[in-house]
C-alpha cells in the first residue's frame, strides 16, 4: 500500500490541493494523516457499536481492531484531503437539509405516483433534458445535490461534470422548471467551499 | 442438440421426480435427515463449542475439514484464473498514453520516450473513460462502511448469520467497487497484485496451519481443543476461538481471491483499467 | 400482525412479477436493469418481512444490509459496461 | 517322478538376457560378437549340465513368481523340454558364428540391435522349452514374437514392413485372440495351468467345449504354421538369412510346434484325446498342411520361400506324429524336432551363403552353382536328403518312426501321406542339387572357379550337415529323451 | 418455512431461470442471472437457511454478477441463442 | 402502534405498486427510471420504517439496536438508490439511447 | 507421527501448496524443490500407511476429533492404501520428469503451475482417503478445478475450449454425484459412508436409494469418461501441456473408478448393486461398447496423444466392466487395473512428453525415425505399449487376465470378446506407431529438420523417471500375485464370489 | 386426485428444484453460446443447492441459531425447534464451489474469445475445422 499514489485517486483537482499534497510528504505529513484517521476511527467505532450488539471485552476489542484496520485502509477515501476544517459546520447544515429533502421527496413521489396511475399518462408527461450550471464547488456537495435531484420531483441527474455542469432529465415541464433553485441554496457545503 | 438436450433433461427430471415418491414430506420433522445426525449439532453446539450459530460450529468445527477444502477450492480458482489469464507484457507497446490528471489532456509517448517522474500523469489505455463524478464519490464514501460491515460479519459469525466467507466476499467487493468506480489500476495500487496473491495463500494457510498446529500439539488434525493451553482458555472456548481464527483465515483468503479473480477477469489478465 | 406481514410479502412478490416483466421483455438491456433493480429494492424489504415472520429480525437485518450493498454493486457493474462499451446493440470487439 | 529344485533353468533363460546390456554398450564389433559367443556357450553348457539329471528320470523345477494358485512363472525341465533346449542352444552357437560371417559379409547395418534381439529371442526360446505351465509358456511365446519382430524387419524397407505386419498380425492376433482366452477358460475349468502327465483338463468339461479349446489352442499357437495360419512364414523370409535359419527353421516355428505338443500332451493328455476321439482332427489338419505345403513348395522359385514352405510341411510331421497318439508315432514326431532342425538350418545356411557369395536368391539363377560353391552345395545335398528322409541322414530315423507309428495306429492313409510327401520333398530338392552340379556347360551361370562364401559362413553349415549325418548313427540322446517323454505320458 | 411465500418465489425463480437462458443478449443474461440470485437468496431466507441466504446474497447478487459482467465486457454481448 | 405500522407499511406498498406499474407503463427508458428510482426508494423508506417500528414492539436494548440497523439499511438505500439510478441513466446516455419525446410510440 | 499418516498425506501437500504459491512470488526457483519435497513426504506417508494397513487392518482417523457420523472420518483400508500409493508415487515421478517442460512452457507462471499441480494431487489423495461422501465432493471439485486450469494451459488454440467442455461435463458429473449424495442423505440422514452403509440395507427397495445409486454412478461415469459420456476426455487430454496430461490422464479417471468401486463395495454393498438393482448386465454391455468404440476411435486417430486418450476411454470400459461383472475375479481385475492402468498411462504420456520436448509435436508425422533419434524413450514406449496390449510379464497382462477370467466366470462372453478385440486393436495401434518410428527416416516430410541428428535423447531428468515407470510396469506385473494376495483380496467382501 | 394434491403439497419444493435443474441441464447441453452454458451451469448448481436446503427444512423450526444463546447454558435446546443446519453447511460449500467454477469458466471463456473472437461454439468449431 503506498500512500503517495493513493493521494492521486482522490479528487485533487485544484492546484492548491497539489501543493498541499507535496507538503504532506514533509514533516507535517504524519499529523495531517492522523486526523482523518481518528475521525474515521470514531465514526467506524460508533457504527460498530450499533452493528455489534455485543458489549463484552472480546467483541469490543475485535471492534477496535476492525475499526483500526478500516481506518488504516480507507480513511483517505472518506476524507481525501487531509484538511478537516469546516467539517462540523457542514454536518450541521446537512442535518438541517435532510428533513427538507424528505418533504420534497414525498411531494415528488406523490407527483410521480399521480402520473403513474393517471389513465392518460402519456399525454401528461413530456420528458425533456435540462442543462444548467451549479455554483457548488466541492465534489461532495455536487454529488449530494445530484442525488437530491434524482430523488426529487420528476428529475434525474443524467450527468454532472466536475465543474458543476448539470444535465437533468425531467419527466414533465413542471418538474424541471424550479432547478437549480432552492435546493442548491440549501445544500451543505455551498458556503464552505468558497475558500477553495 | 436442442432435442438431445431436451430429452436428456426430461429423462433426468423424470427419474428424479420418480424418486421423490419415497421422500419424506417436505419439512417433516421426523424425517431421517432431521433425526439421525443433525440433532447432535443442534443440541450440543453450545455445550461442545460455545457457538450459538450452529451453522458456524458445524462449518468450522464438526465439518471443519470440508470448509478447509472449500477455501482451498476458492484459492485454486484464484490461482487458476491467474494462470489462465495473466499476461506479463514483456515488449513495450508502440506508444503509451499518459493523461494529465488535472486537465485531462492525453499525451502520446512514443516507444523509448519517457515522462519526467511526476504524480500529475497517469498511464491510461485507449479505453479510458472519464470517471463519473457521482458514482466515484458515492463509492468512495461507501467503501469504508462496506469494509466495516464485512469485518463485523466476520467477527460475529458465532452469533448471527455470516462468517468468514460472507465477510470475505464483502471485503473483496469493497475493493471491486473501488476498481469499478475509478479504475482497476487505482485498486491495484492500493492492493498490489503480489500482496493480494500472498494474502490469498496466507488466508488458506492460516486455516490449514491451525489444523496442523493442533496436530503438532498432539491432537487430531483440526481438533481445536488442543489449542486450549496455547490460548489459555478451557477446551470448549478453545474450540470457539479456533473457529474464529479459522474464520479470519477464510475471510482473508476469500477477499484476496475475489479481488484476484476480478482483476484478472475484468482486465483479461492485463491489469489495465479493467471494467 | 403476522398475517399482515405475510400478505404484504405476497403482495411484494406479486409486484416483483410486474417488475419482472420489464426484466424479461426489455426491450433494451437498460430496461432489464431497471426491472432487476426494482426487484432488488423490494427484496430488501421482503427479507426484513421474513425476519419478522420468523420473529428473528436481528438475524435477517445483516442479510438485508449486505444485500442492499451488493445489489448496488451489480447495477454499478452493468452500468460501467456502457461507460466503456458505448453501443446499445452492436459493439466493437476488444483488442 | 522325482523333482529337484534348482535355479539352473532360470539361469539358462537369463544368461542371454544378461548379456544384452553388454552388447548394447559395446561399440566394437569384436567385443560384441565375443560376448555373444560367451553367452551362447554358457547357455549350452548350462543346458547340458542338466542333461544327466534329466536322463536319470528326475525333473528340475524352479518357481520364480506365483501370480495366482496354479499359474506362476515356473520352470520345469523334463525330457521333451530338454530335447528342444539342447537343439536350440547348440544351434545358437553355430548360428552366431554364421551370423558373423553373414552380417559382415553383407555389411549389414544395426548389427548391435541384431545381436541383442537374437539373444533375447534365444532366452525366450529356452523359456518356452523349460516352462512348466501354460502361463509361462504363453509369456515366453509372446516375448519371442516381440523379440523376433525387429529381426524379421531388419532391413526396414517397405517389403520388410509389410512382412512385419503380416508376421505380427498372424502371431499376436492368434495368440491374443485364441490362445489367451483358451488359456483363461482352461484356468477357470481346471483351476490350474500346470502341465501334467495326463493333462489337467481331464474330466472338467463337455466334449464340445474341449473340442473348441483344442481348436483354439492349436491354432492359437500360430507359430506352428498349421494351415491356414501359415502365411506369415514365407513372408518372414525377408529377414536376414541367419534369422530365417535359426528362428524360422528352429526357434520360432519349433516353439510353435513345441507349444502344440505341450498342449496335446500336457494340457489335454493322450488319454483324454483318445477318449474324446480328437485324433483324426489333428491328423487331418496336419496331413492337409503337409501335402499342400509340399505342393506349394514345388512351385517356388525363390530358394528361401521354397524352404519356408518346406518347413511348413515338415512342421506338420511333428504335429502329425504326436497327433497319432501312438508311442512310436510320438517318438518319431518329437525326434523330428531335432532332425528337421539340423537339416533345415543347413539348408538355410546354404541359401544364405549363396546370397552372400553371389547375391542370388532364385533357384533359376543358381544353375551350375555347384561348381563355384561345391562345399556349400554338398552340404545342401546332405541336408536335402535328411529332410526327404533318406539314409544316411538323421531325417530317415524320424520318418521311419512316424511310419511305424501310423501303422501302429492303423492309419494307412497317413502312411500314404507320409510317403507321398517324401516323394514331393525329393521332387523339389533334387532338381536344385542336380542343376547345381550337373548342368550343361552352356546353361551354367557361374564360372568354374571355386569361390565360397566367407569362412564364418561355410564352417557352420558344414558342421550342421555333418551332425545331420552323425545323428543317423548316434541318435541316442534324442531318442532316449523322446522315449522317456512318451513313456512318462503313456505309461508304456 | 413460510410456504405461501415459498411457492410464490419458487414460481418467480423458475420464470427468471427460463428468462436468463433465453435472453438473446449476454449482458441481459448476466443481469437476469443476478435477479435469479436475488430470488434464490429470498427463497433460502424463507426456508430459514440464513447463512446460505447471506452467502448467496454476497456471492450471487454481488460478486458473480460482477464477474459475469466483467467477462462479457472482455468478450462480447452477442449470442445466437 | 400496530396501526401506525400497518399504515406505514401499506403506504410503502402503495408506492412500491406505483413503482412497479410505472416501470410497466412509462414509454421509454428514461421516464421509467423515475418511478423505479423514486417510488421504490420512498416505498422502502416507509415500509422499512414501519418494520423498524414494529420491531420495537418488545423494547429492549437488543431490539433497539436491531431497529437502528434497519434504519441503517434505509440510510444505505438512500445513498445507493439515487447513485444506482444515476448509474443506469448514465449507461443509457452513453449507450446512445435517445429519450422519448411526446408523440412517439411507446418503446 | 505414524498415527497421523492419513491426514499428513493430504495436509502436507495442501499446506505446501500455499507455501509454493507464496514462493512463486518471491523466487521461482524455490517452487520445484518444495513441490518435490512435499510429494515425497506425501508418497512416504502413503506407502507407510499402506504398510500400516497391511499389518493392522483398517485405519481410522477422526478429523477434528469428532466421532464419525458427526465429524469427518477417514477409513483407510487396503484399497485406499493401494490407490493412494499409486497416486502419490506417480505424481512424484511425473513432477520430476516434467520439470524441464514446465520450465520451458510457462517460464513466468511456474509458481501457480506447481501450486495447482500439488493441489491437484491433494485433491486426488483426498478423494481416495476420505470416508465422507460430501467431503469427497469437495475434494473432487478441487481436483477438477485445478485440472481444468492445468489442461487449459496447453495448446493455445484448442486447449481452452477443450478444457471448458471438460468443465461443463465435469460440473454436471460432480453435481450428479452431489445430487446422489443428497438423495442418500434424505433417506438416511447421514453423510458418512460407513454409516450410510449400515442404514441402507433396510431401504434397498426405496426408489430414492435406487435413484441415488443411478445418479451417483452416472455422475462418476461422466467424470471417468465412460463411453457415451466420454466426449470431453480426448480433446482435454490431447491439448493439455505434457506435464498436465501425464499428471491428469493417469490419475483422474482411475480415482473416479476407485470412487465407483468404493461406492459399490462400501456404501451400497455388492448385494444391492448387483442383485437388487438388476442393471449390472446392461452396464457390462455398455462397457463392451465402450471398449469397442474406444478401440475403433483410437484406430481413426492420426496423432499419438489423441490415440492414447481413446485408449484411456477403452481402458475405462475395462475397469467399469470388470467391476460390474459382479464377481471376485472381475473386481480384482478392475482394482488391479486401476494400478496398472495408472502406471501404463503414466508411462505412455511421459513418453509423449519427452517426444514433445524434443520434437515439438506428437502427430504420427512427427514420430518418424524416432527409434534412432530417441532410442531410450522409444524403448520405454515399447514397454508401455506392451503393457497396454497385455503382453506378459508386463502388468497389463495380469489385470486383463483377471478381467477375462471374471468375465468367463460370469459367462459374459461379450466382454471377453471385447477385451480381446481391444487387445488386438492395441497391437495394431502400437505397432503402427512403432513402424513409423522404426522405418520412416527422421524429418522426411516434416520441414523443420533436414540435417539428421544421430541421437537427440531427452534430458536425463526426463529419462530416469520414465525408466523407473517402465521398470515398474514389469515389476508390478511380476508381483501381481503379492498385490492380489496381500492387498486386493481383503478389499473385496466375502459375499462376493 | 386427492393423493396427487397431497403429494403436491408435500413435495412441490422438490419438483421445482427438478424443474430448475432441467432448465440448467438443458441450457448446458443445448445452448450454443459458451457464456450461456455457464449461466445454465450456475442454474443447475443452484437447483441442487435448493434441493439440499429443502432437505433441511423443518415444520415449526426456527433458524439454526440458538436464541438467547450468548452464554446462556441453562435452557435446554430441543432438536425439533431448530432447522437442520447440516444441509446449510454443505450448501455453503457448494455455493463456494459454484462461484469458483464460475470464475474459472469465465477465465476460460475469455481466453477462447481472445483467440477466436466469438463465443459461439459452432463458429469456433468451424474456425478450427478451417485450419
Amino acid at each position: 500500500m503506498d500512500r503517495q499514489n493513493q493521494e492521486n485517486l482522490g479528487t485533487n483537482r485544484s492546484p492548491t490541493n497539489n501543493e498541499e499534497r507535496s507538503s504532506t510528504q514533509s514533516l507535517q505529513g504524519r499529523r495531517l494523516f492522523f486526523y482523518p484517521f481518528l475521525i474515521t476511527f470514531i465514526i467506524m467505532f460508533g457504527l460498530w457499536l450499533v452493528l455489534s450488539g455485543h458489549f463484552d471485552a472480546f467483541h469490543m476489542s475485535l471492534g477496535l481492531i476492525s475499526c483500526a484496520i478500516v481506518s488504516y485502509l480507507s480513511s483517505d477515501l472518506l476524507f481525501p484531503s487531509p484538511r478537516i476544517r469546516g467539517l462540523f459546520s457542514q454536518w450541521v447544515r446537512f442535518v438541517r437539509y435532510v428533513p427538507w429533502l424528505m418533504v420534497e421527496i414525498i411531494k415528488a413521489n406523490l407527483h410521480v405516483t399521480y402520473l403513474v396511475f393517471h389513465p392518460r399518462m402519456m399525454e401528461l408527461i413530456d420528458p425533456r433534458i435540462i442543462k444548467f450550471r451549479s455554483k457548488l464547488k466541492s465534489d461532495l456537495a455536487l454529488v449530494t445535490f445530484a442525488n437530491s435531484i434524482t430523488l426529487t420531483p420528476g428529475t434525474i441527474t443524467v450527468y454532472v461534470s466536475i465543474d458543476g455542469d448539470f444535465k437533468v432529465h425531467a419527466i414533465d415541464k413542471a418538474s424541471g422548471d424550479p432547478l437549480p433553485g432552492e435546493m442548491e441554496a440549501r445544500m451543505p457545503g455551498h458556503s464552505v467551499r468558497s475558500n477553495g | 442438440m436442442k432435442i438431445t438436450g431436451l430429452i436428456i433433461a426430461v429423462l433426468t427430471g423424470a427419474l428424479l421426480i420418480y424418486a421423490t415418491a419415497d421422500f419424506p414430506a417436505w419439512g417433516d420433522p421426523a424425517s431421517p435427515a432431521s433425526t439421525h445426525v443433525s440433532p447432535r449439532y443442534i443440541e450440543k453446539t453450545i455445550e461442545e463449542t460455545a457457538v450459538p450459530n450452529m451453522v458456524t460450529s458445524v462449518l468450522a468445527d464438526y465439518r471443519g475439514y470440508d470448509t478447509m477444502f472449500e477455501t482451498t477450492v476458492i484459492f485454486s480458482a484464484g490461482v487458476a484464473c491467474f494462470l489462465l489469464l495473466r499476461i506479463f507484457r514483456r515488449e513495450e507497446p508502440e506508444e503509451r498514453l499518459y493523461r494529465h490528471v488535472l486537465t485531462g489532456v492525453t499525451i502520446h509517448v512514443k516507444k523509448g520516450g519517457k515522462l519526467p517522474p511526476s504524480d500529475d500523469f497517469e498511464r491510461i489505455d485507449t479505453e479510458w473513460t472519464p470517471h463519473d463524478l457521482i458514482i466515484k464519490t458515492m463509492c468512495r464514501l461507501l467503501i469504508p462502511f462496506i469494509q466495516l460491515f464485512a469485518l463485523y460479519v466476520i467477527a460475529h459469525g458465532h452469533h448471527s448469520p455470516g462468517g468468514g466467507f460472507q465477510g470475505g466476499v464483502m471485503l473483496g467487493a469493497s475493493v471491486i467497487v473501488l476498481a469499478m468506480s475509478q479504475d482497476l489500476r487505482t485498486a491495484v495500487r492500493r492492493l498490489r497484485e503480489k500482496v493480494d496473491a500472498l494474502l490469498c495463500a496466507t488466508g488458506v494457510f492460516i486455516y490449514a496451519g491451525t489444523g496442523a498446529l493442533c496436530l503438532l500439539l498432539g491432537a487430531d488434525f483440526l481438533n481445536y481443543r488442543a489449542l486450549a493451553p496455547l490460548l489459555n482458555v478451557d477446551p470448549i472456548m478453545a474450540r470457539s476461538h479456533g473457529i474464529f481464527i479459522v474464520e479470519i483465515g477464510v475471510g482473508i483468503a476469500v477477499m484476496a481471491t475475489m479481488i484476484w479473480i476480478y482483476s484478472n477477469v475484468s482486465s483479461s489478465g492485463k491489469y489495465d483499467e479493467g471494467l | 400482525m403476522d398475517n399482515i406481514f405475510l400478505y404484504s410479502g405476497l403482495y411484494l412478490a406479486f409486484l416483483m412479477v410486474l417488475s419482472l416483466y420489464r426484466a424479461l421483455f426489455g426491450p433494451t438491456v437498460m430496461d432489464r436493469m431497471i426491472g432487476v433493480n426494482a426487484i432488488g429494492s423490494k427484496t430488501a424489504v421482503l427479507l426484513i418481512l421474513i425476519g419478522l415472520l420468523y420473529h428473528r429480525v436481528d438475524m435477517f437485518v445483516d442479510i438485508a444490509l449486505a444485500y442492499a450493498m451488493l445489489n448496488f454493486i451489480a447495477v454499478l457493474a452493468a452500468s460501467r459496461y456502457f461507460q466503456k462499451r458505448k453501443g446499445l446493440y452492436d459493439e466493437s470487439p476488444y483488442r | 517322478m522325482e523333482t529337484i529344485t534348482s535355479i539352473k533353468p532360470l539361469l539358462a533363460v537369463l544368461v542371454s538376457l544378461l548379456v544384452t546390456p553388454i552388447l548394447v554398450s559395446s561399440r566394437a564389433s569384436n567385443v560384441r560378437e565375443g560376448w555373444t559367443f560367451v553367452a551362447a556357450t554358457a547357455k549350452f553348457l548350462i543346458v547340458l549340465s542338466m542333461l544327466p539329471t534329466i536322463l536319470k528320470g528326475t525333473e528340475i523345477v524352479y518357481t520364480v513368481v506365483e501370480f495366482l494358485p496354479g499359474a506362476a512363472i515356473k520352470f520345469r525341465v523334463d525330457a521333451l523340454g530338454m530335447l528342444f533346449a539342447i537343439v536350440s542352444s547348440s544351434l545358437w552357437i553355430v548360428t552366431s558364428a554364421y551370423s558373423i560371417g553373414y552380417m559382415r559379409g553383407l555389411k549389414e547395418h544395426s548389427q548391435t540391435r541384431y545381436f541383442c534381439f537374437f539373444a533375447f529371442a534365444l532366452s525366450s526360446t529356452i523359456g518356452v522349452a523349460f516352462s512348466a505351465n501354460l502361463l509361462t509358456l504363453y509369456l515366453f511365446y509372446e516375448m519371442l514374437s516381440l523379440a523376433t519382430y525387429p529381426l524379421v524387419t531388419h532391413h526396414q524397407d517397405l517389403e520388410a514392413r509389410s512382412s512385419g505386419r503380416k508376421y505380427l498380425l498372424y502371431i499376436m492376433g492368434t495368440s491374443i485372440g485364441l490362445a489367451l482366452p483358451a488359456m483363461l477358460i482352461c484356468y477357470n475349468l481346471a483351476g490350474t495351468l500346470e502341465f501334467s502327465k495326463q493333462g489337467f483338463l481331464a474330466g472338467t468339461a463337455s466334449k464340445p467345449l474341449l473340442g473348441l479349446l483344442l481348436f483354439m489352442l492349436i491354432f492359437g499357437f500360430a507359430k506352428a504354421a498349421i494351415m491356414p495360419l501359415h502365411a506369415w512364414l514365407p513372408a518372414a523370409m525377408v529377414a536376414p538369412t541367419p534369422v530365417s535359419a535359426l528362428l524360422h527353421a528352429v526357434a520360432v516355428v519349433k516353439v510353435g510346434v513345441f507349444s502344440v505338443v505341450r498342449v496335446l500332451t500336457g494340457v489335454f493328455g493322450t488319454n483324454l484325446l483318445l477318449s474324446l476321439d480328437f485324433s483324426p482332427f489333428i491328423i487331418f489338419v496336419a496331413s492337409v498342411t503337409i501335402l499342400v505345403g509340399s505342393f506349394i513348395a514345388l512351385t517356388q522359385d525363390n530358394l528361401k520361400r521354397l524352404l519356408a514352405f518346406s518347413t511348413i510341411a515338415q512342421l506338420s510331421y511333428i504335429v502329425l506324429g504326436v497327433g497319432l497318439l501312438s508311442p512310436k508315432g510320438m517318438i518319431g514326431g518329437i525326434v523330428h524336432i531335432a532332425m528337421h532342425a539340423f537339416g533345415k538350418i543347413t539348408l538355410f545356411f546354404c541359401a544364405g551363403a549363396i546370397f552372400v557369395a553371389t547375391g542370388k536368391k532364385n533357384i533359376s539363377e543358381m544353375i551350375g552353382i555347384g561348381r563355384r560353391m561345391p562345399v556349400t552345395m554338398a552340404a545342401f545335398f546332405i541336408a536335402a536328403l535328411s529332410i526327404t528322409g533318406v539314409p544316411p541322414c538323421g531325417g530317415f530315423l524320424s520318418k521311419w518312426y512316424l511310419v511305424l507309428g501310423s501303422l501302429e495306429a492303423h492309419q494307412i492313409a497317413i502312411l500314404v501321406v507320409l510317403l507321398f510327401s517324401s516323394l514331393l520333398n525329393a521332387c523339389y530338392f533334387m532338381p536344385i542339387v542336380y542343376k547345381a552340379f550337373f548342368c550343361r556347360p552352356e546353361e551354367a551361370m557361374f564360372k568354374n572357379t571355386v569361390q565360397e562364401a566367407p569362412l564364418f559362413c561355410v564352417v557352420p553349415l558344414v558342421v550342421t550337415a555333418l551332425i545331420s549325418i552323425i545323428l543317423l548313427f548316434y541318435p541316442q540322446p534324442f531318442f532316449r529323451l523322446a522315449s522317456m517323454m512318451v513313456h512318462s505320458i503313456t505309461g508304456t | 418455512m413460510i410456504w405461501q411465500l415459498d411457492l410464490a418465489i419458487l414460481t418467480l425463480v423458475v420464470i427468471v431461470g427460463i428468462g436468463a437462458i433465453t435472453v438473446k443478449d449476454l449482458l441481459g443474461a448476466a443481469i437476469m442471472f443476478g435477479a435469479y440470485s436475488f430470488m434464490m437468496c429470498l427463497l433460502w431466507s424463507i426456508m430459514g437457511a440464513v447463512d446460505v441466504a447471506f452467502t448467496e446474497a454476497s456471492v450471487g447478487a454481488g460478486v458473480s454478477t460482477v464477474f459475469f459482467v466483467a467477462a462479457v465486457f472482455r468478450t462480447t454481448r452477442r449470442t445466437k441463442d | 402502534m400496530n396501526i401506525i405500522v400497518t399504515l406505514l407499511l401499506f403506504a410503502g406498498l402503495f408506492f412500491f405498486t406505483g413503482g412497479a406499474v410505472g416501470i410497466l407503463r412509462f414509454p421509454d427508458f428514461y421516464s421509467r427510471l423515475h418511478p423505479a428510482g423514486k417510488l421504490d426508494t420512498l416505498g422502502s423508506l416507509l415500509a422499512i420504517t414501519a418494520l423498524a417500528l414494529f420491531n420495537l414492539h418488545h423494547f429492549s436494548i437488543g431490539t433497539l439496536l436491531t431497529s437502528i440497523k434497519i434504519i441503517l439499511i434505509l440510510v444505505f438505500v438512500f445513498l445507493a438508490s439515487p447513485t444506482a439510478t444515476h448509474a443506469i441513466v448514465d449507461a443509457g446516455v452513453r449507450a446512445g439511447l435517445a429519450p422519448w419525446v411526446k408523440g412517439e410510440e411507446r418503446r | 507421527m505414524s498415527q497421523h499418516y492419513p491426514t499428513l498425506l493430504v495436509t502436507v501437500p495442501l499446506l505446501a501448496a500455499f507455501i509454493i504459491s507464496a514462493a512463486g512470488w518471491i523466487n521461482k526457483r524455490l517452487c520445484f524443490p518444495f513441490a518435490v519435497a512435499t510429494l515425497t513426504v506425501a508418497a512416504y506417508s502413503c506407502v507407510g500407511l499402506l504398510f500400516r494397513v497391511l499389518h493392522e487392518g483398517v485405519v481410522h482417523y477422526r478429523l477434528g476429533g469428532w466421532p464419525p457420523p458427526w465429524g469427518i472420518a477417514y477409513y483407510v483400508d487396503q484399497l485406499n492404501g493401494l490407490v493412494l500409493s499409486v497416486i502419490s508415487v506417480s505424481a512424484l515421478i511425473n513432477l520430476i520428469a516434467s520439470k524441464r517442460s514446465i520450465e520451458r512452457e510457462f517460464p513466468e507462471k511456474i509458481g501457480p503451475f506447481y501450486t495447482l499441480y500439488v493441489l491437484f494431487v491433494t485433491g486426488m489423495l483426498g478423494i481416495t482417503v476420505t470416508g465422507d461422501a460430501f467431503n469427497l465432493y469437495v475434494l473432487l471439485e478441487i481436483g477438477s478445478l485445478t485440472g481444468y486450469a492445468l489442461i487449459a494451459m496447453g495448446d493455445k488454440d484448442r486447449a481452452p475450449l477443450a478444457s471448458l467442455n471438460y468443465l461443463y461435463m465435469g460440473t454436471i458429473g460432480a453435481c450428479f454425484y452431489l445430487l446422489g449424495v443428497g438423495y442418500l442423505y434424505i433417506v438416511t440422514g447421514s453423510l458418512n459412508m460407513v454409516d450410510i452403509a449400515s442404514i441402507l440395507p433396510g431401504l434397498y427397495q426405496s426408489k430414492a436409494v435406487m435413484t441415488a445409486f443411478i445418479i451417483c454412478m452416472v455422475g462418476m461415469w461422466i467424470k471417468m469418461a465412460f463411453f457415451p459420456l466420454h466426449g470431453w476426455l480426448p480433446n482435454a487430454y490431447t491439448f493439455a501441456p505434457s506435464a498436465s496430461s501425464s499428471l491428469i490422464a493417469p490419475l483422474m479417471t482411475k480415482v473416479m473408478i476407485y470412487v465407483m468401486i468404493r461406492f459399490i463395495l462400501t456404501v451400497f454393498t455388492p448385494k444391492f448393486a448387483f442383485s437388487t438393482l438388476a442393471v449390472s448386465d446392461s452396464v457390462v454391455w455398455l462397457a463392451v461398447i465402450a471398449i469397442v468404440m474406444g478401440a475403433i476411435f483410437a484406430l481413426a486417430q492420426r496423432d499419438l496423444k489423441k490415440m492414447l486418450t481413446y485408449i484411456i476411454v477403452a481402458e475405462v470400459g475395462y475397469m467399469v466392466g470388470g467391476a460390474w461383472l459382479g464377481n471376485r475375479a472381475g473386481m480384482t481385475g478392475a482394482i488391479l487395473h486401476i494400478v496398472n492402468d495408472a502406471l501404463m498411462t503414466l508411462c505412455a504420456f511421459l513418453v509423449v512428453g519427452n517426444i514433445v520436448y524434443k520434437v515439438k509435436g506428437y502427430s504420427f508425422e512427427d514420430l518418424k525415425g524416432l527409434f534412432s533419434k530417441m532410442p531410450f524413450t522409444m524403448g520405454a514406449f515399447v514397454i508401455g505399449a506392451l503393457s497396454i496390449i497385455g503382453v506378459p510379464p508386463t502388468c497389463g497382462f495380469f489385470s486383463k487376465w483377471y478381467l477375462i477370467s471374471g468375465a468367463i466366470q460370469a459367462s459374459h462372453y461379450g466382454f471377453v470378446v471385447a477385451l480381446l478385440f481391444s487387445s488386438l486393436v492395441n497391437v495394431v495401434l502400437f505397432f503402427r506407431i512403432i513402424e513409423i518410428g522404426y522405418y520412416e527416416p527422421f524429418g522426411d516430410h516434416h520441414g523443420h529438420d533436414h540435417h539428421p541428428e544421430p541421437m537427440a535423447e531427452a534430458p536425463l531428468s526426463m529419462l530416469v523417471p520414465l525408466f523407473i515407470v517402465a521398470a515398474g510396469l514389469v515389476l508390478v506385473g511380476l508381483y501381481t500375485g503379492d498385490i492380489v494376495n496381500h492387498i486386493i483380496q481383503f478389499v473385496i467382501p466375502k459375499g462376493l464370489l | 386426485m386427492g393423493d396427487f394434491i397431497q403429494a403436491l403439497v408435500a413435495k412441490y419444493n422438490y419438483w421445482i428444484y427438478i424443474t430448475l435443474m432441467m432448465i440448467g441441464l438443458y441450457a448446458m447441453i443445448a445452448k450454443n453460446n459458451l457464456i450461456k452454458k455457464i449461466v445454465g451451469m450456475n442454474i443447475f448448481q443452484t437447483a441442487i443447492i435448493l434441493f439440499y436446503v429443502s432437505i433441511g427444512v423443518k415444520k415449526g423450526g426456527t433458524l439454526p441459531i440458538i436464541e438467547h444463546g450468548h452464554g446462556a447454558h441453562s435452557h435446554v435446546v430441543h432438536a425439533v425447534d431448530y432447522i437442520n443446519p447440516l444441509p446449510h453447511v454443505l450448501m455453503l460449500t457448494a455455493i463456494v464451489v459454484s462461484v469458483a467454477t464460475l470464475g474459472v469458466a469465465l477465465a476460460l471463456g475469455i481466453r477462447i474469445y481472445n483467440r477466436y473472437h466469438t463465443l459461439e461454439e459452432d463458429e469456433i468449431l468451424s474456425q478450427i475445422r478451417e485450419k
